[in-house]
């Protein structure tokens, strides 16, 4: 019932969104339709954009199932892959690709954690909320980046702004060349998978969800929730990091300003239309994912003008937030729908 | 199956390849900034329109900057497009790989110094223009300081600016060429505050490299009584009143020559150098206030076109 | 005697649970009226339907034939009903002084000094007797003087019905009998009050005429000269809860406490050296008013405050390893996480339970057979055991934190407060629970300002003043 | 001095925009889409002043259209109890989007440079520039000492006191929001009818978020976050008269990422004792 509305909302927000700009409506679903799925192309390009989004919106929900409102999901997945970049610029030449691979993960992940971690340790031991400090951090990175692609991993003095591109070897695998499709997809689902398996059904999953749902009752219960905060907003970060590591490896292949794409911060509207659950994030994560390619296209092939896919964007996110029932981490509903 | 690519084709629409049929000519634009930023990204899609009026093409176009380019271009050899345009050097090493995938999509960028059989560059010698901006605030300014204020920090602004110097230089040794970078080609304030910051500092002409922020330089130096130079196009007609001259592209005709080889088939790789002598750059003077230079200056400085014309003169340029 | 207000067949059901059942009810002026009934009967379900906190699902008020503006608290604030919240409404970072202005203000539109604004409040508890710091951050105020707070602004008010939700649960007997004298001249200068409590002494004390709500639906209302307190319990659970008396034994030896030293949230010296000892199956009872220590002392005690000085010692086991079972006076806050579900709350003592988890998982068909029979054990009253703990009632809430302490005998019990809010019922067995758990070895430190619990369960109990232990009396013979 | 009323007038668009962003914060919103509002502003001001010919009524416009945007996020934030940041996203990307594709409409797809008539200045010194700091101490007054300022933070403390007092938490934070997205479209609009008279696609580029920053850095006070603002200001000039200068000693993302750092600096020692309003970034929940 629920989802019908959700799905007839999306659907009107869209028309009117094209009404207003004065679009053919019927091509311009068409287009969108296309991009997203009208073929192989559309279809690869559905999961490569889906593959951030479920990356960043599970790193959400461990963070706001602790109660930790990280908000920093773009700042984690910038940093992630710069960490990720200077092992690249480290070992470029020095390891095979198949193993300088795992490495940048890895090294995007840690990143990813240690600057979530910096986040949830203000928020534990000096009191500052994490909602403002990850808003913050999000800026600081992406000076960050500008810093570093301008000084210590630009590729060449001169040249411009930007790391030295990865050898096809180092890069994730693609399933075939023409297509965007890459490795990250299957990282991605196997993470949903495990995410699901350690909130519901380990004894730190569980520790972790009490911690959110009410810090006091953790403490009056010994159980440490500053150290599970923490452990949170790190995990939450290692997930974001892995999504910037994914992106620049299976995607870009390289690093400038231009990088970061917003992935960071759809995480949220990702996370909370999938009810703060793993397996609601698959769902929403691939929803967003097909939805971008989609209005990619459109705006891409319609005579709206490129800058018509914010719009897009902005109408689509609006239409489910309107509708999704509420979630605040506190009060995240436990009851069964 | 991954890498086994290279040999087949979009499945969109097969691709005409270089000898295709007229109305079923697509070409795509991509642009590192706003094609609305009434400066080196809109002379791009000026361009663009030509092709598509006088090669009756379906035209198409695009924000994208370093890391969305190759993505971009993908997606537009994916849907079957002839020609992709990367405005930009930056353009060129994406062009290279991407080309590798899809053979029967040609790609062009804007500068850049490596080629493929699907792979071209031409390069704007705007170095030119600029260098006959700096020659003329070099024998104009009173106070022997004159200015450059850059958007984004990037190798083709510094290019310019460089062969700004040095004409500079070459009008007044020992000038003080001040340098100010803002870090976006879009933030008007800043680029008014980075104005009236080198202003203040004593410079009496002011070139930019602020694509759609230029308003603000040319706002500083309305305020303060000072020159400015326009760039990119001919901005000489500016509300401001307050630019003296303009180094311009003119990007057209190379766009429309170069849609039309590929069109025809006759297209080879290969960079070509863009300069004076194609009509491609050009250094405006503004009529209305051709009084505001002395008429020495004036002859001073078409001399020094003259030379650059002829080959005398080698106007500096970064290899990038 | 004209009703001023009314409710008609008003009905309220969350989910399966049917908290109000075609409830019919009239309040007049002039009247204290009491509302009883046991834990879970729906009693603040309807105060929060009068003061317009829920929206009911059918049915009708009207205040002065006017309709109530059902789900519009701020609407029925401004048409003269007042509430004091069983779970405070107070802003905890405001001084008290604002929050008391909070209450006074007439509009928006006026301009706000804290001193002026809280004065007619102030000068309130002032003549109460109560002592309020007016610049002290609401936070950091012991429970029982929050209480006062939320009761102050109820009464600041010019209300023409004022609702209190169990005031009196956490005030000391004069401070009860100085808010019942403000409940009388409220009274006699026409007002409507409705007082929730479970004392029924209480309620004989004060109350004009009482109603009793049982499993949501109405079922008797009465002058209270006509009843008499059996016939009030009756009406309540249908049958006359039983009594118990301890027995006193000689204990083996169990916890040993040598001046400790403890410190509160703000850092103040809380408990400041106190020493006792509790043997294996003994109920030591520490009384005392509100805020003299009691919640450090306990917090200590159950190891989730740090000691600042001085040592605990339990018998034959690591504190730090021990089971030991804490039951916070705060459900809400400390007890409960209430947005996850009944068995999630329950987990959060099962969760380190050896036979309910194989290494770092969780056994989920071992936590759902053992989750039914802790529901079956303690007799909670729950719809389902994926419902959220905020839709128990408050009496069931507690029965959780009971269940999940007391599932199996710990070493050490820790108890504050644990019949606050509870009814006649309720505590027997919450009552019944402690005894059982103590008369199986446990070492029982039980907190509570009801000198009557105390005196009912104690083996001996002390008084904690100022963070120091004062008197000593044995519990069977006070 | 001429320095000085150089940096009071670029940072008065982030300080306007602070003082906005404190009013709706204490309310308990925290409004991200601050940066798209100001956009908003800046775009609706420059085609308003342009067309017209006067500045003033561009001003208004902004304001309106700052007014326009809150009404719009203050129903999904209050109505829907829709989360507040995905929200301000959204608003953010719709601003962007929104001006981007208008612009091009009105002024063709390759974009002119704009000259729009400015707001009169008097040695340097106009009615905005004057009125910040009024608007500011007003503000930190009303917070202070009216009614409204009381239940105002309360509902950015803890709304339930509020609604049991008599008072409409939404209305509470409606106004708030309104205050905060006419302060923020004026921000947006003296940015292209105060400073420069001109418009260009995300011309606003992050001051949104930088006074967001200062927020935080100002500790919810209304003085103190334009007092940032200036100092801001003030650092953001020295980083141009030193490039002027060829001193290239600070790299200047260091300097653009420096109220973020600050900001992070001043909650990280000394933090404990001020926070942010507890019930910021929640949403309304009336019983379900
Ligand atoms: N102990 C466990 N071991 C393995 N998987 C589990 C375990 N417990 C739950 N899961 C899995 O986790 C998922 C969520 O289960 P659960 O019953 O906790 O959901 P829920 O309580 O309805 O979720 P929510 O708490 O978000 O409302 C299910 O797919 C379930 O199979
Ligand atoms: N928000 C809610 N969601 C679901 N069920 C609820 C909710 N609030 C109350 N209930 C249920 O409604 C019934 C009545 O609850 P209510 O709080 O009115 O009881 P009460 O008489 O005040 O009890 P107590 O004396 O324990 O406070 C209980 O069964 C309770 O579980
Ligand atoms: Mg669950
Ligand atoms: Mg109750």
């Amino acid at each position: 019932m629920r989802s019908l509305a959700t799905v007839v909302a999306l659907g009107l927000a869209l028309v009117l969104t094209l009404l207003m700009f004065g679009l053919p409506v019927a091509d311009s679903l068409r287009l969108l339709g296309e991009g997203a799925f009208g073929d192989k192309f559309g279809i690869s390009r559905t999961l490569a954009k889906a593959t951030p989004l479920l990356l960043t919106g599970l790193g959400m929900v461990i963070a706001w199932r602790a109660g930790m409102y990280n908000i920093g999901g773009e700042g984690q997945l910038i940093v992630g892959a710069v960490g990720g970049a200077a092992v690249a610029a480290a070992l470029m030449g020095k390891v095979v690709g198949p193993v300088l691979n795992p490495l940048i993960l890895a090294a995007a992940m840690a990143a990813g954690a240690l600057w979530s971690g910096f986040a949830g340790w203000l928020q534990v031991a000096r009191g500052v909320p994490a909602v403002i400090s990850t808003i913050l951090l999000n800026f600081v990175a992406i000076q960050l980046l500008a810093w570093s692609v301008q000084g210590p991993l630009r590729r060449s003095e001169g040249g411009l702004p930007q790391t030295a591109p990865l050898p096809a070897d180092t890069m994730l695998l693609k399933f075939d060349r023409q297509l965007d499709l890459h490795f990250g997809i299957v990282i991605a689902v196997i993470a949903v998978l495990l995410v699901t398996a350690f909130l519901y059904g380990t004894r730190s999953g569980f520790r972790l969800r009490l911690v959110g749902a009410s810090s006091t009752a953790a403490r009056a219960n010994r159980i440490p929730s500053e150290r599970v905060a923490i452990g949170s907003m790190m995990l939450s970060g290692a997930l974001c990091g892995l999504a910037g590591g994914v992106e620049y490896t299976g995607i870009t292949g390289m690093l400038g300003t231009g990088f970061p794409q917003g992935w960071g911060f759809l995480a949220i509207p990702v996370a909370l239309l999938g009810g703060l659950h793993p397996l609601g994030v698959l769902l929403s994560g691939l929803y967003f994912g097909a939805l971008f390619a989609g209005s990619e296209n459109l705006a891409r092939f319609s005579t709206g003008g490129t800058t018509l896919i914010y719009v897009i964007q902005a109408a689509a996110v609006l239409a489910v937030v309107a509708l999704a029932p509420r979630a605040k981490p506190a009060k995240v509903k436990e009851a069964a729908a | 199956t991954g890498g086994s690519g290279s040999s087949s084709s979009p499945s969109v629409s097969p691709a005409p390849g270089a000898a295709g049929a007229t109305g079923d000519f697509k070409v795509a634009l991509l642009t590192p900034g706003p094609v609305s930023d009434a400066g080196w990204s809109a002379m791009a899609y000026d361009g663009l329109k030509a092709i598509q009026i006088d090669l009756s093409a379906e035209i198409n176009n695009q924000e994208a900057k370093d890391t969305q380019i190759r993505d971009a271009m993908r997606s537009y050899a994916q849907k079957g497009y002839d020609l992709i345009f990367g405005h930009g050097f930056e353009y060129n090493e994406p062009a290279i790989e991407v080309a590798k995938d899809f053979p029967d999509t040609v790609f062009v960028s804007s500068s850049g110094g490596q080629t493929a059989a699907n792979v071209g560059a031409f390069r704007f010698y705007l170095e030119q223009g600029f260098y006959l901006a700096g020659y003329t605030a070099g024998l104009a300014t009173k106070s022997g300081k004159v200015a450059m204020i850059g958007g984004d920090d990037v190798p083709s602004i510094r290019s310019t600016f460089k062969a700004f110097k040095a004409g500079a230089e070459a009008a007044k040794p020992g000038i003080t060429v001040i340098e100010v970078f803002t870090g976006s080609g879009q933030d008007i304030a800043k680029a008014k505050q980075a104005t009236l910051g080198a202003i203040s500092e004593g410079a009496d002409f002011v070139i930019h490299q602020a694509n759609a922020a230029a308003q603000g330089v040319f706002d500083a130096c309305k305020e303060k009584g000072v020159w400015a130079f326009g760039a990119n196009l001919n901005q000489n007609d500016n509300a401001s009143g307050a630019v003296v001259a303009s180094a311009t592209i003119v990007a057209g005709p190379a766009f429309l020559n170069l849609a039309k080889s590929v069109k025809d088939g006759s297209f080879k790789g290969g960079i070509a150098l863009m300069g004076m002598d194609q009509g491609a750059i050009d250094f405006v003077l503004n009529p209305a206030l051709q009084d505001k230079l002395t008429p020495e200056v004036v002859t001073a400085v078409e001399e020094t076109r003259a030379k650059i014309l002829s080959g005398e003169l080698t106007v500096p340029k970064d290899e990038f | 005697m004209t009703p001023i207000l009314r409710l008609r067949e008003v009905s309220k059901a969350y989910g399966p649970t049917v908290a109000l059942n075609r409830v019919s009810i009239e309040f007049a002026p002039n009247e204290v009226h009491a509302v009883l009934g046991e834990n879970g009967a729906g009693k603040s379900t309807l105060m929060n339907v009068i003061a317009g906190f829920v929206a009911p699902d059918s049915g009708e008020g009207t205040l002065r034939d006017q309709p109530l503006p059902f789900g519009r608290p701020f609407e029925a604030r401004r048409r003269g009903i007042a509430m004091v919240h069983q779970h405070f409404a107070l802003v905890p970072a405001f001084s008290a002084a604002e929050n008391l202005s909070l209450a006074n203000l007439r509009s928006a539109w006026q301009t706000h000094r804290p001193d002026r604004d809280a004065g007619s409040s102030l000068d309130l508890a002032e003549q109460l007797g109560w002592k309020v710091e007016p610049d002290r951050l609401t936070e950091d105020l012991p429970v029982g003087v929050q209480q006062r707070l939320e009761i102050l602004k109820a009464l600041s008010s010019d209300a023409e019905v004022v609702i209190f939700d169990e005031p009196t649960a956490v005030l000391t007997p004069d401070e009860v009998e100085d808010l019942f004298r403000v409940i009388r001249e409220l009274k006699d200068r026409g007002r409507t009050i409705i007082l929730i409590a479970h004392k029924l002494s209480e309620v004989m004390a004060i109350a004009d005429r009482v109603t009793v709500l049982r499993r949501g639906a109405f079922v008797a209302t009465a002058p209270i000269a006509d009843v008499d307190a059996d016939q009030l319990a009756t009406w309540m659970v249908g049958e006359v809860p039983g009594t118990r008396t301890p027995i006193s034994a000689s204990f083996k030896p169990g916890l040993s406490v040598t001046d400790l030293h403890v410190r509160g949230g703000r850092g103040e010296h809380a408990v400041r050296g106190v020493s006792f000892a509790i043997g294996k199956g003994e109920i030591f009872g520490i009384g005392g008013v509100d805020g003299n220590g009691q919640v450090e002392l306990a917090e200590a005690l159950a190891q989730v405050r740090p000691s600042a000085a001085g040592s605990i010692y339990l018998t034959g086991c690591d504190l730090e390893e021990a089971n030991i079972a804490y039951i916070p006076q705060d459900r809400q806050s400390d007890g409960l996480a209430l947005s996850m579900s009944i068995r999630d709350n329950l987990l959060i003592t099962g969760h380190r339970r050896r036979e309910l988890t194989r290494g770092p998982f969780l056994r989920r068909g071992a936590i759902e057979r053992w989750t039914r029979d802790l529901v079956d054990r303690f007799q909670i009253k729950v719809g389902s055991v994926r419902d959220p703990a905020s839709s128990l009632s408050g009496g069931n809430q507690q029965k959780v934190v009971v269940a999940r302490s007391l599932d199996v005998v710990p070493e050490l019990l820790v108890a504050v407060n644990p019949t606050r809010g509870l009814d006649v019922r309720a505590t027997d067995y919450v009552h019944s629970q402690i005894v059982a758990a103590a008369d199986a070895g446990a070492v029982v430190a039980l907190f509570s300002t009801d000198l009557d619990e105390l005196a009912a369960l104690a083996h001996r109990t002390m008084f904690l003043s100022r963070g120091l232990l004062t008197d000593h009396l044995v519990g069977g013979d006070a | 001095m001429n320095d000085v009323i150089q940096i009071w007038q670029f940072a008065i668009p982030i300080a306007l925009a602070a003082v906005g962003e404190v009013i709706s914060q204490r309310s308990g919103v925290l409004n991200i889409g601050l940066e798209g509002t100001m956009l908003g502003g800046a775009f609706v001001a420059a085609y308003v002043g342009l067309t017209t010919g006067q500045p003033w009524l561009g001003l208004a416009a902004g304001i309106g259209v700052g007014i326009i945007t809150s009404l719009l996020q203050a129903w999904f934030v209050l109505v829907r109890s829709a989360d507040q940041v995905v929200v301000g996203t959204a608003i953010n990307l719709l601003a962007l989007g929104v001006t981007g594709t208008l612009f091009r409409r009105a002024f063709g797809e390759s974009g002119q440079l704009l000259s729009v008539p400015t707001i009169p200045k008097f040695d340097g010194l106009d009615a905005v520039m004057l009125a910040t700091p009024i608007i500011a101490v007003l503000a930190a007054a009303s917070l202070r000492q009216t009614g409204w300022g009381l239940l105002t933070r309360a509902s950015g403390e803890y709304p339930t006191a509020v609604e049991a007092e008599g008072f409409s938490v939404r209305r509470l934070r409606l106004g708030a929001m309104t205050l905060g997205g006419a302060l923020a479209g004026a921000a947006g609009a003296y940015l292209s009818v105060g400073i420069v008279g001109s418009f260009a696609e995300n011309m606003t580029q992050g001051r949104g978020f930088v006074a967001i920053a200062l927020v935080t850095f100002g500790r919810w006070h209304p003085i103190a976050a334009v007092g940032a603002g200036f100092l801001m200001g003030g650092l953001e000039w020295l980083q141009f008269k030193l490039q002027a200068q060829g001193s290239g000693l600070i790299p200047f993302q260091l300097l653009l990422a420096l109220p973020y750092l600050a900001a992070l600096a001043v909650l990280v020692v000394g933090a404990k004792g001020t926070r942010g309003p507890a019930a910021l970034g929640q949403p309304l929940r009336r019983d379900a």
